[in-house]
């Protein structure tokens, strides 16, 4: 039996605001809320994961590992969003690793539970899989957009004064 | 006094017009000259010295092996290198050898052709080394030239127009050629800097400053074709002083059938 | 309205130039130079193109003799009036090196007093557009005012159409209905003149003219048809504003790249448009500066630059400014549209391009906004 | 002329006022703010300006740039731009030093609505040196808190190095403004935000959006996908206010260079209300 907590935030976090009541209850159902300090690793990059996370609050930074540079910081999480969806996705290994800047709190469910879920209902599954791709594409565009390097110096050298 | 910046004026292919335009600024030559150090200008003067320069005007094209390399070495010198005049920024007059047989002009302009030794080609500067200023024109205008030096010397990205010669013309109130007569004018595909001198005397544009900023070739001659033109009259329009700038080129070789695309 | 008609005699018409001449005016009028008539400055009616006309086409100007003496035959030329009141180049600032810094001035010596002799109705309309760019909005232009404030405008009626003639469409002529201080209509006997201006009624009166005869009024009035009959260019403006700027991604504006040169003939022979860029004239030392108002061109690749590039990068782009700006968002920023139908950018386009061909093609094939809800 | 009209539409607009540079402060790598003081006492006692306006700088052989004031001195007569080096103007400010003297015409353009975020809660979003523009409008807000609600300020920077006015955050904060930071790229050692600036908005508080007005500026880009993430949040599109750059020569709606669409950026903007200009940004190059 789900906590009627779970029910309550998946209600206020876009992903799953709308769903209907009994596409909620079930989500619910193989959803947990969890609280993680400050300085957690949630997944590794490289490693297979179980879980997808909703972020009710709090922050995780996702870094990517570059030979020479280290581990470098790509994207911030905040509240709202969606995260480690490599699980559903594909089924292939966590693409980032994720790491908690600060107490955080989030929903988690499990991927084989959310998939499972999805195969026996397929209206939800098209409404969970739509708030993915939703999802997905947002994080494309903002991927673009810091592509886009748009503050970057755009003018040609100054000749130095002769 | 501070030491004064250190100019340079080497010469590749060309008929000397360009550097003698730098002489005939005269009033201004002085105030150049006082605040910039000539050191090589071998039209001016026999005495020379060494690089490096921190300004060189390039004239002529790159017609030699020896060309290629002696432009490498002024490259190597020089901190900002501009090029001045149709040759050396888009191949002259000359670069209509790159449409023919060179050897063959060889053999028929030199009795001894074996002491020849020469490219196929005629090319611009920016072909071999990296630019830093193109200055256009058949022959350069003196106004824009010492622009060009006095914005080097505020430490200014020096800057000249990129439009039409249209414009030019308007500004000085011309009655257009083309229109009003019927004379076939390079001026609308043409870049500023003669302040339109050819169409305020009657005659049609000659293209000396080269193609204006993204011209449009093809309209024109398409038009000028529909008012009687014929290709034959049309190619030498686009194949004069700056036959080999690439705008100028593909259109002339379109109308010439045998597209060379790069 | 009832304006008081006088009619002159054509051989009494020097009288005219010289009336203004001594009232302190530099008369402007037509002439023939370069194989057109254009406007300059003028002294006699023997500088006047006196039985010369014009034929224009998309892309050609002939100039043409007439089988009759008439002194305003014609249409109007590749000159317009803009180039006296919003000039070419103007200075419109300077700047000297002092001991202490700069010392900024603006000029202030008085402008030329023109007197334009021979304006079309469709020319007094650019004027009138004119003047709200430079005279009505928030910040007025100098140098335009001081111009425009003097200028005494003698207007003639078009007694023929070019046929690139659209005034008809456009509502602006041929007949000079107002912003004139004389108009007149040539017959074949003289002129008929009437005043529209207090300034215009003090030079009528200094004219030796006469009663007009039932006649000479008829003549004027056949002459003014005939303008009117020969219009056959039309531009339907019904919504113009909004076929336009619903189809800024229409593939006309694809094709007309592929003709047009950008090479700015049409903005500058333009007597609406007004764009310009200040460059800074200076001396090689730097100390004396001078800021020169030259006119510019939205067809020009680097009109739109910003830091870092131009945003309108082809021609595609230009040519849809120009033709948004003059026949729709004109509407917006100054309440008329910006082309008053003298059909200029038409003929001396050097490849032709005709925007009310340009119009019709995007009319016929125009894409409808879907309704907002 | 009378140099009491200056900035006034009556005023000869080629008019400039000789001004001087009287402190340059380093921002961040190619970013300074001048201190400027009008040298002519009575141009100086009538200069007035509202926050998002601009001034054009003029270096005289070198040309004009338009420039957004960035603020005040705390005793009003010295006026701050905050400069990027861009081209010949800006280089050639950054050649004067302190003490250089050059001109000025201004004040010019339209303002932040200050009068429209009375009473309401306002979100600045800024991007890059965007955040210039929007100094003064904040500073106002910060020093009226009773007139206004919740001022929140979202700002994304290239790196954390690209930063512009961190020094100055703290206050903001305690001030009472919520400073929300980001970069597009992470340096060593940042423990801030990653993430581009609308992506800030999406996640936001954001209580009473109906009555939320939203002051953004940034590259056209940036201010499209921030509008498009305020829309989302149910923000109305007449509480978005853009601040846009054009090429600006004339600065006074004469010259024609910085159109777009209808507007004159230069006098119709540089700030505009979103509807107003929405179906323009749907198109390129326009």
């Amino acid at each position: 039996m789900a906590q009627p907590d779970v029910m309550q935030r998946l209600r206020e976090i876009p992903f799953s605001a709308r769903l209907p009541e009994k596409a909620l209850t079930d989500l619910a159902a193989i959803a947990e809320i969890r609280s993680v300090p400050g300085g957690a690793r949630l997944f590794r990059e490289g490693e297979p994961h179980c879980c997808i996370y909703l972020l009710i609050s709090g922050s995780i930074v996702l870094e990517m590992h570059v030979p020479g540079r280290g581990k470098v910081q790509i994207l911030t999480i905040g509240p709202g969003d969606v995260l480690g969806w490599s699980p559903v996705v594909s089924d292939t290994v966590m693409t980032a690793t994720a790491t908690t800047l600060e107490d955080t709190e989030l929903i988690e469910i499990q991927a084989g539970a959310l998939l499972q879920l999805c195969e026996s209902d397929r209206e939800v599954g098209y409404f969970l899989m739509q708030q993915m791709a939703a999802a997905l594409s947002r994080r494309l565009v903002a991927t673009r957009l810091q592509l886009l390097d748009l503050f970057a110096e755009t003018t040609p050298q100054q000749p130095s004064p002769l | 006094m501070s030491v004064r910046p250190r100019l340079g004026v080497f010469k590749f292919a060309s008929c000397d017009g360009c550097q003698l335009s730098l002489l005939s600024v005269e009033d201004e030559l002085l105030e150049i000259a006082a605040r910039l150090e000539i050191v090589y200008f071998l039209e001016a003067s026999s005495h020379y010295e060494p690089g490096p320069y921190d300004v060189a005007l390039v004239e002529g094209s790159i017609t030699t092996r020896e060309d290629e390399q002696r432009i490498r070495e002024i490259r190597e010198q020089t901190r900002f290198l501009i090029t001045i005049g149709a040759c050396a920024t888009a191949g002259g007059i000359q670069a209509l050898r790159n449409w023919a047989d060179c050897d063959e002009f060889v053999r028929a302009v030199y009795p001894s052709p074996q002491y020849i030794s020469t490219l196929s080609t005629s090319t611009a500067i920016a072909d071999h080394v990296p630019v830093d200023f193109e200055l256009r024109g058949c022959p350069i205008n003196t106004r824009q030239l010492i622009e060009v030096i006095s914005s080097l010397l505020k430490g200014c990205r020096p800057r000249t127009p990129v439009h039409s010669v249209c414009l030019d013309c308007k500004r000085r109130g011309n009655v257009c050629i083309t229109v009003a007569q019927g004379i076939p004018c390079m001026g609308p595909i043409t870049q500023s800097g003669c302040g339109a001198l050819c169409p305020t005397y009657d005659r049609g544009c000659y293209g000396c400053y080269g193609p204006a900023r993204q011209p449009n070739p093809q309209s024109l001659t398409d038009q000028l074709v529909s008012q009687g033109a014929s290709t034959k009259e049309l190619i030498p329009l686009l194949r004069n002083f700056n036959s080999n700038a690439p705008e100028f080129r593909r259109e002339s070789d379109r109308l010439e059938g045998h597209r060379t695309d790069e | 309205m009832d304006r008081q008609e006088r009619f002159l005699e054509t051989d009494r018409l020097q009288t005219l130039i010289d009336v203004l001449t001594d009232a302190g005016y530099q008369v402007v009028g037509p002439t023939i130079e370069q194989e057109a008539i254009i406007y300059d400055e003028i002294t006699s009616v023997d500088d006047l193109p006196r039985g010369w006309t014009e034929t224009q086409e998309p892309g050609q100007y002939r100039l043409q003799q007439r089988d009759d003496e008439a002194y305003f035959g014609y249409t109007v030329g590749p000159h317009s009036w803009k180039q006296f009141l919003f000039p070419p180049v103007a200075t419109v600032a300077t700047a000297e090196r002092t001991d202490s810094g700069w010392e900024m001035r603006t000029p202030d010596e008085p402008p030329p007093q023109y007197a334009f002799l021979g304006v079309r109705a469709c020319e007094i309309a650019a004027i009138e557009v004119q003047d709200r760019t430079f005279l009505h909005g928030p910040y007025v232009d100098p140098i335009y005012r001081d111009r425009r404030d003097r200028a005494l405008i003698i207007a003639v009626n078009c007694t023929q159409a070019a046929s690139t003639c659209f005034c008809t469409s456009m509502n602006t002529g041929p007949r000079c209905r107002s912003g004139f201080d004389l108009a007149l209509t040539e017959t074949a006997d003289g002129f008929v003149v009437e005043a529209g201006s207090d300034a215009g009624g003090r030079i009528l009166e200094q004219l030796p003219t006469r009663e007009p005869e039932a006649t000479d009024l008829t003549a004027a009035e056949t002459a003014r048809q005939q303008a009117v009959d020969q219009i056959t260019r039309r531009m339907d403006t019904t919504d113009i504003r909004n076929l336009l700027l619903d189809n800024l991604q229409h593939p006309r504006w694809d094709e007309v790249a592929t003709r047009c040169l950008s090479c700015t003939n049409c903005t500058m022979v333009c007597p609406t448009c007004f764009c310009s860029s200040v460059k800074e004239v200076s001396d090689l030392k730097g100390d004396e500066i001078t800021r020169e108002r030259q006119w510019d061109s939205c067809f020009n690749f680097d009109f739109s630059y910003m830091n870092g590039g131009v945003v309108r990068n082809d021609i595609r782009s230009r040519y849809r400014q120009w033709l948004t700006h003059k026949l729709a968002s004109w509407h917006d920023q100054f309440d008329v549209s910006g082309c008053v139908g003298c059909g200029r950018c038409i003929s001396w386009c050097p490849v032709g391009i005709d925007l009310t061909e340009e119009v019709a093609a995007i009319r016929a094939d125009a894409h409808q906004p879907e309704e907002q809800p | 002329m009378n140099p009491a009209s200056c900035g006034t539409p009556a005023a000869n607009p080629w008019l400039a006022f000789p001004v001087q540079i009287t402190g340059i402060t380093d921002e961040t790598p190619g970013v300074s703010t001048y201190e400027l003081q009008l040298t002519d006492a009575e141009v100086a006692r009538n200069y007035r300006f509202q926050p998002g306006q601009f001034n054009m700088l003029y270096l005289p052989g070198v040309g004009e740039a338009a420039i957004s004031l960035s603020g005040q001195s705390e005793s009003g007569d010295r006026l701050r731009h905050t400069v990027r080096l861009a081209g010949n103007v800006t280089h050639s400010l950054a050649g004067l030093g302190v003490g250089g003297r050059f001109g000025l015409r201004g004040p010019f353009g339209t303002p932040w609505p200050m009068e429209e975020c009375r009473g309401r809660d306002v979100v600045a979003v800024a991007g890059g040196l965007g955040l210039a523009p929007l100094r003064p409008a904040i500073d106002a807000i910060l020093n009226a808190p009773d007139e206004y609600g919740q001022l929140t300020i979202l700002y994304g920077a290239r790196t954390p190095e690209h930063l512009l006015f961190e020094q100055v955050y703290p206050d903001w904060r305690q001030n009472g403004a919520v400073v929300n930071v980001t970069v597009d790229r992470s340096l060593p050692g940042w423990q801030g935000h990653v993430g581009v600036v609308p992506l800030l908005v999406d996640r936001m508080q954001l209580p009473d959006p109906e009555n939320t007005v939203f002051l953004i500026c940034g590259p056209d880009v940036m201010m499209k996908y921030t509008v498009s993430s305020a829309l989302n949040r149910g923000v109305p599109a007449e509480r978005i206010w853009i601040n846009m750059e054009r090429n600006m020569n004339c600065a006074v709606g004469l010259c024609g260079h910085c159109q777009y669409g209808p507007e004159f950026i230069c006098k119709d903007g540089p700030v505009l209300r979103y509807d107003r200009v929405q179906p323009m940004l749907r198109v390129e190059d326009l």
